[in-house]
């Protein structure tokens, strides 16, 4: 149920993307759109009750292995978070530089991007 | 497990608000509270490392947006609903959630991670012997900088490609042949 | 971030709490990136932490107190001097494994210096924060000196000088 | 050899990390560096030809990531530096139209080492995080003259790009969730093990959207006619020379036929094979209608990726070897193409052929350079891609499908009718007023053109002489096999 939940984000984010005019808006629902699939990456790790991969003090690794969440998710998610950050920085400057040029974040007006 | 439950159904509401709100400083405003809904859900699956990563990455990410929105248009036009984007989405839409309903049958429910399921999976192995083969007892740091370092250096690698992308892009005299009329020709 | 260039930065409330909060904001991402092996959030998390600070100073200082503080190129050429350094640090635990990681039972290693591990240089997240500090300063205030101003009619992007 | 592999990704991100800092003043270095990566890595990319093998990264064996040189992967190496390198020596003055050349070798050298680290991975996720370097760096360079349609197209396939690494991702996160490991060659044994269920055909369907759209495959080619004419020349040749085969072709050949096997996924090559056919049909008719010669030339880069995917979609050991080898003859005479465009573009200022005439006379080396890039797409019999096209319709018929061979000719037909229109626009008539100025292109710009049109003919001797087998047969009969060894359907498909 909870991986469903998931995937509307998603579906919430792919609608912003193809309905919305507005070129920071789909800025937006892309970032959307990643952080519905960054939430599912760490799901699949989820180990009900279970603590984070982390050895403190008192734990030996065999209760670790026993005991902590899946860590490969999390490291890939660690990256996919620095992948939407340096996308969002590119989209963000191509916005900056087409406001420059056609005085609004419109995609109406913008010739070619109409299709 | 009735938490994530409301912080996921808090976040879509979140992006329901972030995408159809007219105004576009309230929309990043919105998808700033889904990152931070995101970074709490982070803390309660066990990820504590993802969750500074990702508050901090959601406030920088905020500021970004601000920076491109701030004193411009700010009032996203809604126009005429263009019936082809509508119906292109409804379709995908449907389609997701069908594999969704039908794939998740097969998929293993929430709290059996991989290591349970199978025999020898590499995780377990991390698990097991992360801290004792790379001296890390922080499993994750273990895994970004010790096994899978040649991720890391492709990462690093993406941030520095956007950043002089975004540098190039920004770079304020594009062409030499373009006759720049104001004197102040810097190219940073 | 107000753009009329003869008010800088922020009244003097922003700018006297900052002044104070920039050192404990750097500290604390320092701290992250020094002991990411024992505690959550590492190189990365930590070097933001620290590109925060510098932004912090920018935003309530204003955008040329920022500039005198750490320039854009300066930034940019620390982040690629960061970057190699990582690179070269990847190659090498890559190639040389045994003698770049201590692993805990630290039987015997003769390694000069080692890069992942207990009390170990970690010259790998020093490198990370290196590069994710000056990288997003840097696209910070590029986006920070680039504003629109409506010349005769004609929109033009216009980087703000450093005076 | 073993740490050797990794150099092929580190010496370019060394020099692309290294360009920044280098301070304005110093104006030759970047080109210098630059070029001279290009040259060790050309060299080192032919050194890997005859040898295979698995290499575990750092020693940690099975844990961590690992690289995989097989024929498949030298052939990919070799096509990607050489294009790398005639690119790198063409910008040297292609690029002084635009200001802060610094940055493009900067983004460029990423973009060839993102795609060295996607043919060499062994890895699921490694390879999403090069296809992830690989397309922010072609959205920078497509936008780098910032003029106002070179940012609408940069930002329409950065859109589309985003969510085609959307649905990769969820794919990768589907297949971790169902078999527990992300190393490729582990993936294919517990596929062939635990065979096919619901959430893996989810993920095979997404794959096969996001790599299609990389690929641009015809339901997904919205963003190719927009963002190559607008790019610069050297990039634009890049992007449809390399990067659509390696981000797009050689990821779908090593999912389709590595991971999950055909007789694991029966159904998969008919969609191969009907993918193949829409794109081919469907390029070609466009790029009759262009009148911009970038334009023209980006239609009919998708009808001869349909050709390469129609070879894929056979199945058969000689349809791949004709895919593989019309893919690397396309990398060459498409990019040879662009150059030219590129050059014409310099030279005149426009890529109109509507104002274009007579430049023979004025540019005479682009022209005939020209010349053999267009004998060789439209396949005339010395040029390479005569017997690339030969043998994929050879394939089609020996397989049965004797409909594909007919498209595949009459494709070839309409490519010849397209090019001959670029020649008699752009070269033979009489010259037009903005050619009165056109001079002839810098040396440097020429020595691109005339090794890649070397390339041209050079690659057609590869299917008489003794050659053939190491370079050519070698990595199509790897291709077909698992990495655990040849599959046992390999082996009666030695159609040779």
């Amino acid at each position: 149920m909870v991986y469903a939940l998931c995937l509307v984000l998603i579906a919430i984010g792919l609608y912003g993307v193809v309905v919305k005019k507005n070129v920071v808006k789909i800025v937006i629902s892309m970032a959307i759109i990643e952080y519905g699939i960054n939430v599912l990456l760490v799901l699949i790790g989820y180990r009900s009750g279970g603590c984070a991969p982390i050895l403190q003090q008192g734990m030996t690794a065999a209760t670790l292995a026993a005991h902590a969440v899946d860590p490969l998710p999390q490291a890939l998610v660690l990256t996919t978070i620095m992948i939407n950050l340096g996308m969002l920085i590119l989209m963000v400057a191509i916005c900056i530089r087409l406001y420059e040029r056609y005085g609004t974040f419109d995609i109406t007006e913008m010739r070619r991007l109409k299709g | 497990m009735s938490l994530l439950v409301i912080l996921l159904v808090l976040m879509i509401i979140g992006a329901i608000i972030a995408i159809e709100t007219t105004n576009l400083l309230s929309s990043i405003v919105c998808v700033g509270a889904v990152g931070f809904l995101i970074s709490i859900a982070f803390l309660f699956l066990g990820a504590p490392d993802l969750a500074i990563t990702q508050l901090v990455v959601e406030a920088l990410c905020l500021i970004i947006l601000i920076r491109a929105t701030i004193n411009r248009d700010l009032t996203s036009v809604t126009g005429d609903r263009e019936f082809f984007g509508l119906t292109v989405t409804v379709a995908m839409v449907l389609v997701l959630a069908i594999a969704g309903i039908k794939m998740f049958g097969e998929f293993p429910a929430l709290g059996q991670p991989v290591m349970d399921r199978m025999a020898n999976t590499p995780s377990a192995a991390y698990l097991a012997h992360g801290t004792e083969q790379t001296g890390a007892k922080n499993v994750v740091t273990a895994l970004m900088l010790g096994y899978r370092n040649y991720d890391a250096l492709g990462q690093v690698a993406i941030l520095f490609c956007s950043v002089i992308g975004a540098l190039a892009i920004l770079r304020r005299p594009a062409r030499k042949d373009q006759k720049e009329k104001d004197a102040e020709a810097d190219a940073i | 971030m107000i753009d009329s260039p003869h008010r800088e930065g922020m009244d003097l409330v922003a700018k006297s709490v900052t002044g104070w909060l920039k050192g404990f904001i750097f500290l604390f991402g320092v701290y992250l990136v020094i002991n990411s092996h024992a505690t959550p959030g590492g190189g990365f998390a930590g070097g933001i932490i620290i590109a925060c600070a510098f932004i912090l100073f920018t935003l309530a200082e204003g955008q040329h107190a920022g500039m005198k503080l750490l320039s854009k190129n300066v930034a940019a050429k620390l982040a690629s001097a960061g970057a190699l350094i990582f690179l070269g640090a990847v190659i090498a635990v890559i190639c040389w494994k045994d003698v770049f990681v201590k692993d805990s039972l630290g039987a015997g290693r003769t390694g000069i210096l080692y890069f992942l591990g207990e009390n170990a240089m970690p010259i790998y997240d020093i490198a990370l924060a290196l590069v994710v500090s000056m990288l997003l300063f840097t696209i910070f205030s590029i986006t920070a000196a680039v504003h629109v101003t409506v010349k005769d009619g004609q929109r033009k992007m216009v980087h703000r000088r450093r005076r | 050899m073993n740490d050797a592999l990794l150099f092929f990704i580190a010496i370019p991100l060394g020099a692309a990390f290294f360009i920044p800092m280098v301070s304005l003043m110093l104006k030759w270095v970047p080109d210098l560096l630059a070029n001279a990566v290009m040259v060790v890595l050309a060299t080192m990319a032919f050194l890997t030809i005859g040898q295979t093998g698995i290499y575990h990264l750092g020693g940690w064996g099975t844990l961590g990531i690992d690289l995989r040189l097989d024929g498949l992967t030298s052939l990919m190496l070799m096509t990607i530096n050489t294009i790398g390198l005639a690119m790198a020596i063409f910008s040297v003055q292609y690029m002084n139209q635009y200001t802060s050349k610094l940055r493009y070798y900067s983004i460029f050298l990423c973009l060839v080492a993102g795609l060295n680290g996607i043919v060499l991975t062994g890895d699921l996720f490694n390879l999403y995080i090069f296809m992830e370097i690989v397309a922010i760096s072609s959205y920078a360079l497509v936008a780098f003259g910032c003029a106002h349609d070179e940012l609408e197209a940069a930002f329409k396939y950065a859109v589309l790009g985003t969510v085609a690494s959307a649905f990769i991702l969820i794919g990768i996160a589907l297949l971790y969730a169902m078999l527990g490991t992300l190393n490729m060659a582990a993936m294919s044994v517990k596929l062939a093990a635990g065979g096919l269920n619901m959430p893996i055909t989810f993920a095979l369907g997404l794959f096969l959207c996001g790599f299609g759209l990389k690929a641009a495959l015809v339901p997904f080619h919205a963003w190719l006619p927009d963002a190559h004419p607008s790019a610069p020349a050297p990039v634009s040749a890049m992007l449809s020379g390399v990067v659509i085969k390696t981000a797009g072709i050689y990821v779908l050949c090593r999912l389709v036929f590595n991971m999950f096997t055909v007789q694991l996924v029966p159904d998969l090559l008919p969609i191969l094979r009907l993918l193949g056919v829409a794109s081919m049909i469907v390029g070609g008719i466009l790029s009759i209608g262009q009148w911009d010669m970038k334009r023209l030339l980006a239609y009919s880069s998708i009808s001869q990726i349909g050709y390469i995917v129609v070879g894929l979609g056979l199945g058969t050991t000689l349809g791949l070897t004709g895919a593989l080898f019309h893919l690397v003859n396309h990398s060459v005479f498409k990019s040879l193409l662009f150059l030219n465009a590129g050059a014409v573009e310099y030279a005149t200022g426009s890529r109109d052929l509507r104002h274009l005439g007579g430049l023979r006379r004025i540019m005479p080396l682009t022209a005939n350079t020209s010349l053999v890039g267009s004998m060789a797409i439209s396949g005339i019999p010395p040029f390479n891609g005569f017997w690339s096209k030969l043998i994929i319709v050879l394939a089609c018929i020996e397989s049965g499908h004797f409909w594909l061979a007919l498209a595949a000719i009459m494709m070839s037909l309409v490519t010849l009718v397209v090019v001959l229109k670029i020649q008699k626009h752009a070269f033979c008539e009489e010259p037009k007023p903005v050619a009165a100025h056109a001079t002839e292109v810098p040396i440097l710009m020429r020595t691109a053109m005339l090794l890649l049109a070397a390339l041209c003919v050079a690659l057609a001797l590869l299917v008489l002489t003794g050659v053939r087998t190491p370079c050519l047969i070698a990595p199509a009969v790897d291709a077909l096999s698992t990495w655990v060894g040849p599959a046992a359907g390999a082996g009666q498909w030695m159609g040779i």
